[in-house]
């Protein structure tokens, strides 16, 4: 596998404890290059989400650092630049959550302007068109003025990466963004997401969309017990699993 | 039952409503209009029978149609007080939630204290301590050397009025807005989070518009308590409605009339009060369902 | 049921007295959490001369005044004046003590030195009783002269009851107030024992009226006559053997009783 | 990174948590003591700022000592009143919330109007209507013949207060209960229903049960609440706290003080009901979690 | 396709009208004879969950006529023994939801007698041995005293089917009860469905699980806008839909 010198992502030795006892994550490394699309698969609490918000800090790991295109945060650290540090993170990450979490207050529109607006200071007739823009490219365009509520799941979800989008992200999380749809309704989020994967976006994405593990991702990663358990390229992944786990579990998965 | 409508090639568009189901539609509409009748009917009964009662009680109603204007003259004061009361009391509730939910430990004692000593003591007890306590206080600083303070401290009755409700109510509505904060999901505050928000901009600008949704039944249920509890400050001499009721009721030995009336009076602001609260709350409520 | 009220009274050995407990020293709660107070006394020696036993009600003056006593209570004793509008829903006696009413200013005060000098000042007075009335210039009560004051107050301050103002004068010279206007006896109470070391407040002028004060009873109540007519002839023999006047003298330091 | 971990061959057990990490989760133990700390401290300034606060104005604490137990000997009353109401308000309001939800007009009718009066009118006018009006009534209806009743109507004091706050509570209470029943998920109904329930026992077994874990929070708070509305009883002439508070206060003309420490009765009790209603919660939070 | 003179299930010519105007279901007719299990197919929002709901009368049909088991209701009429045949009708059919539903009150145990306890009037301690073999049957003995929030969905779901099955139904309907599940739990449910099924329970089932509707089920039927588009044994629908929209609809759904 490749080793980078400059890698988009860089997690190094990432642990992870809730309530004092409950080690979720136990020393995670990964690095992500720039234009890379990774998908990580693995059974439900074995930490795939919590690496996630991990990544853009929503959790605070307990122990090891997290790299995000060149800003460094290193866990337990008190200095006085870490909030401003986090944040900066979090402009340069968009994340997709599997309960889309879109602005219910607000139109469509004013959803995605929201970030660039609130955020990075940009007037509001700045923000619109690239918005507008944005829903095109998801093909929302006519929901431009409507509230979150009137949408379906897959629009609501289609909308939400679109927010993302409007701030520009150096790279983009997904959290099972299909896992609360309807069969009919994934097909239209997961193609959005090949799209992004193909304009070069970097990505990391939680998914049980075979579809987009197997023909999309660069690399499959295999979590359990907050550890990886194998790492690959999809064929060696789904074809040539080395850990009878890994084959295990995907059975299951694949039913 | 195999071809019933498999022929059919267009079954997108909806067929018409067989006669059958018409029939039991308008069964339902049938049941729903007589319940309707019911419900009329039933209430006037009761009204019937309330009146009945008043009738029976043997009230003077001349009495009390010769004083109704008097005492209707007070309702400006009632519903001054009361307005400029609940404005008070939203703007402390907010600072208080914010208060309560600090993780700053002064702000949070504050809040906290606040909310524990003003809901745990008799609203009457802190009518008095701002009409009576305030000036001593002011007085007790004089004495220190501060000159000018026991003028300022000695508030007028209605402002030390609007003080002690504005101040009461606020206890108690910082924690309906602090549960109004609480109820908005996670996933709201993550995903403002994770667009890079401060936790400021956050409230501001995702948690706080939601909230003020959740906020806003509990509030007007609030101002309606708080139309009541503005009788208060007749303690203090101020003529509004009660007041003017209580007084008509002592000269003549009919207060059971005044009080009445004056019931009466309050019940129908309130009636209007609910009614404008209901057509609020479903006018947010098609907010909520985007048709705007 | 035709029964009349003294006939009841008799049958249950019990006769019901209402009193407000709020005003030392005709009705208040002594150093023992006891009732105690001139109309108390009074109360008492009725019943004892009935040859009944008496029970006290203590209920707010709100509630006395809303009328429609039914049978809570069959008489109030509490010093009221009999006024005409009162007179519509009560049966009075005769009075059994007469009340002079008194202004009274601050401590601290060296302006104000005659009744004139009350001119445009603020004056607090109770709600609903003869001195608020007065003060209107709106004051009735039957065989009693009144004789008006020919200055006039800049604002009258009503309050609840006569503890408000006399707290509120308390607060300072002019804090609030600058004089109150009530009964004599209320404010030398107010003056040997109240606000802890006595209420920084001093008498101003002369007593400007005397009211008398009658028991009263419910006119709604049917066959009260009888009642009313025993009342005033116990209140006769009070006046007649000197009890009234000793209590007067225990309670008031003087005499308030004036000659039938 | 490659070989991180694929050479463990059980990653079931849990590793052990790293030095770096235990640094973490020390520092975060030490900043929640440090703030646990300061939250003391406020708290203690609070409360010195606000004795210092009642010394200025000056109080005569010897006077307030001297009554301390005079006043305390009505907290039997105070207590009796708002249990009993409190009771009553309970029953009420489970069957004013059926007759709210119920689709016979009858009973909806005299829900929603009995709801509809008692919210809107001032609890000080309905005291007056249940110890003065009522006789009324009683002597009404004794002239219509039917003997025995006027006696039957004067109730006493005690009674009549815990009538007047039992109904008056009820009806803000059937509210509560209301929304408590409607917060119960459709599904569980309709899975009561495919069970073949009928509608009473889906509300007896399923969704009363439910609703009464919602209720109790701000049932116990309507508790406090009324813990300190009971002091309305004292206008009839019940000796509890407040009228022994007010009636001492009137005699020496120090009502500030005796208000003050009446108020801070009420506060004490309010703070221990407090108290006992967050226990009650955490336990009942922790039925939810299962862990009986 | 089996003509049978007496069938289990019975429906005819039903319709649902929601709010005077949705017409929900447009004549749906259907026959399920005893031991037959049945999957139904269909787009979102086509009219499944209603149609299952009016069988066992959760939504009134507001035209047709539903017969279970021998008892037959007809839309719209107000006969006095209407409510009892209602409840009769309930009794007969246990009813699987997608959210599960188990009263979170009640233990597991619990939850399984409450049915035969208070509707059927039994005694707990008749109750509790059939629950216990129930409870054995799908597997979870040992989650006897839990309550359901301590639950898995899967484990739940399966409680659920056992707290239907206490009530001796003839007839149970599962409306997608897998689809509320993590991907790695949905077989355990789907194999206490295949053995009911093999145990020659009468089962109609709304389900994506194509294991099922392959393997298990007797008969298919896809609906669409409130109307049987096709129908057929399994074979015929997923090997040779006649139809082009059920094509289109399939390959949707198997991706
Ligand atoms: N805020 C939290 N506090 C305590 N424990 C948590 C918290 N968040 C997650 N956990 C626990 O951490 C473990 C891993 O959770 P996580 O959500 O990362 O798993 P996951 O791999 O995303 O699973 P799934 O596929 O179900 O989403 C679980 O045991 C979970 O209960
Ligand atoms: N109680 C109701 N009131 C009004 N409309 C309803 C109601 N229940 C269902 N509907 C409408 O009926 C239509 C069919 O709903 P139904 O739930 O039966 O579809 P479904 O085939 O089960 O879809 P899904 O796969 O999403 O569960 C939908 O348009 C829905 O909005
Ligand atoms: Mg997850
Ligand atoms: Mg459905």
């Amino acid at each position: 596998m490749m080793e980078n010198s400059n890698p988009m992502i860089k997690i190094t030795n990432v642990h992870k404890v809730f309530n004092k006892k409950l080690h979720v994550l136990c020393g995670i490394d990964l690095e992500v290059n720039s234009g890379e699309t990774i998908v990580i698969l693995g059974p439900s609490g074995s930490g795939k989400s919590t690496l996630l918000r991990c990544i853009n800090l929503l959790e605070e790991p307990t122990a090891g650092s997290i790299e995000v295109d060149g800003t460094i945060i290193h866990a337990g650290e008190n200095s006085k630049q870490r909030d401003a540090q986090i944040l900066d993170i979090r402009k340069k990450t968009g994340m997709c959550f599997q309960s889309f979490n879109l602005f219910p207050h607000m139109t469509v529109l004013e959803n995605i302007i929201e970030g660039p607006v609130t955020v990075l200071k940009q007037q509001k007739n700045e923000a619109i068109p690239y918005a507008e823009e944005l829903l095109d490219w998801v093909g929302l365009t006519e929901k431009r003025d409507e509230h979150p509520s009137r949408l379906s799941g897959g629009q609501q979800q289609r909308v939400a990466i679109a927010r993302s989008l409007a701030m520009k992200p150096a790279v983009m999380l997904f959290d099972e963004p299909t896992s609360a749809l309807d069969p009919e309704l994934i097909g239209e989020v997961v193609d959005v997401m090949e799209r992004l994967a193909k304009e070069g976006m970097t990505i990391i994405a939680v998914t049980h969309e075979m579809h987009f593990a197997r023909d999309v991702a660069d690399r499959v990663l295999i979590m359990e017990q907050g550890v990886w358990l194998e790492e690959g390229t999809p064929e060696q992944i789904f074809s040539h699993p080395k850990h009878q786990r890994t084959r295990q579990f995907l059975t299951h998965i694949l039913q | 039952m195999e071809n019933t409508t498999t022929d059919q090639q267009t079954p997108i568009i909806l067929s018409r409503i067989p006669p059958e189901a018409e029939a039991t539609l308008h069964g339902i509409e049938v049941k729903k209009t007589r319940y309707r009748r019911n419900l009329i009917i039933a209430f006037a009964v009761l009204i019937t029978l309330m009146v009945a009662t008043l009738i029976i009680i043997g009230l003077d109603f001349k009495f009390m149609i010769k004083w109704v204007p008097f005492i209707l003259t007070g309702i400006g004061y009632t519903l001054l007080v009361s307005f400029l009361a609940i404005s008070l009391a939203c703007f402390l509730s907010v600072a208080g939630a914010l208060g309560r939910l600090s993780l700053n430990p002064v702000l949070n004692s504050i809040a906290t204290s606040y909310v524990s000593l003003v809901r745990g003591t008799p609203l009457l007890v802190q009518v008095y301590m701002w009409y009576i306590a305030l000036p001593q206080i002011g007085k007790s600083l004089e004495d220190l050397g501060i000159t000018g303070v026991q003028a300022l401290f000695t508030l007028p009755a209605i402002p030390a009025g609007i003080l002690a409700l504005g101040v009461c109510y606020g206890a108690y509505m910082t924690e309906t807005v602090r549960a109004g904060i609480q109820s908005i999901k996670i996933g709201q505050i993550e995903a403002a989070k994770a667009l890079g928000m401060t936790n400021s901009q956050a409230m501001r600008r995702i948690i706080f518009p939601q909230a003020v949704r959740v906020i806003i039944p509990p509030v007007s249920n609030e101002f309606i308590a708080m139309i009541k509890d503005s009788s208060l400050v007749s303690l203090m001499g101020v003529w509004e409605l009660s007041f003017r009721a209580i007084k008509i009721g002592r000269r003549h030995f009919q207060s059971l009339e005044m009080l009445i009336m004056v019931a009466m009076i309050y019940w129908v602001m309130c009636f209007i009060l609910q009614l404008v609260q209901e057509k609020i709350e479903t006018h947010m409520a098609r907010g909520d369902r985007g048709t705007s | 049921a035709g029964k009349s009220v003294l006939e009841e009274i008799l049958g249950a050995n019990t006769i019901k007295v209402s009193t407000d407990a709020n005003y030392a020293p005709q009705s208040f709660l002594n150093d023992k959490g006891e009732l105690e107070g001139f109309d108390i006394s009074v109360a008492k020696e009725v019943a004892k001369r009935l040859g009944v036993k008496v029970k006290f009600i203590t209920p707010d003056w709100d509630l006395i005044t809303a009328g429609k006593w039914g049978k809570r209570w069959d008489v109030s004793i509490g010093s009221m004046t009999p006024t005409a509008e009162r007179k519509n829903a009560l049966l009075f006696t005769l009075p059994y003590y007469s009340s002079p009413a008194q202004f009274a200013i601050h401590k601290a005060n060296t302006t104000i030195k005659t009744l004139a000098d009350l001119t445009g000042k603020t004056i607090g007075v109770a709600t609903e009783t003869t001195n608020e009335r007065y003060l209107q210039k709106n004051l009735e009560i039957e065989d009693v002269k009144i004789v008006y004051q020919d200055w006039k107050p800049g604002k009258i301050k009503t309050y609840p009851t006569d503890a408000n103002h006399i707290e509120d004068l308390s607060l300072g010279d002019g804090a609030r107030l600058d004089a109150i206007f009530t009964s004599r006896q209320t404010l030398a109470e107010a003056i040997r024992s109240g606000c802890g070391k006595g209420c920084p407040v001093k008498m101003l002028g002369d007593p400007t009226y005397y009211e008398p004060l009658s028991f009263a009873l419910d006119k709604s109540r049917p066959n009260s006559q009888t009642l009313v007519d025993k009342l005033n002839k116990i209140l006769k023999s009070m006046y007649d053997d000197g009890t009234l006047v000793k209590l007067s003298e225990k309670f008031y330091h003087t005499n308030l009783i004036p000659k039938l």
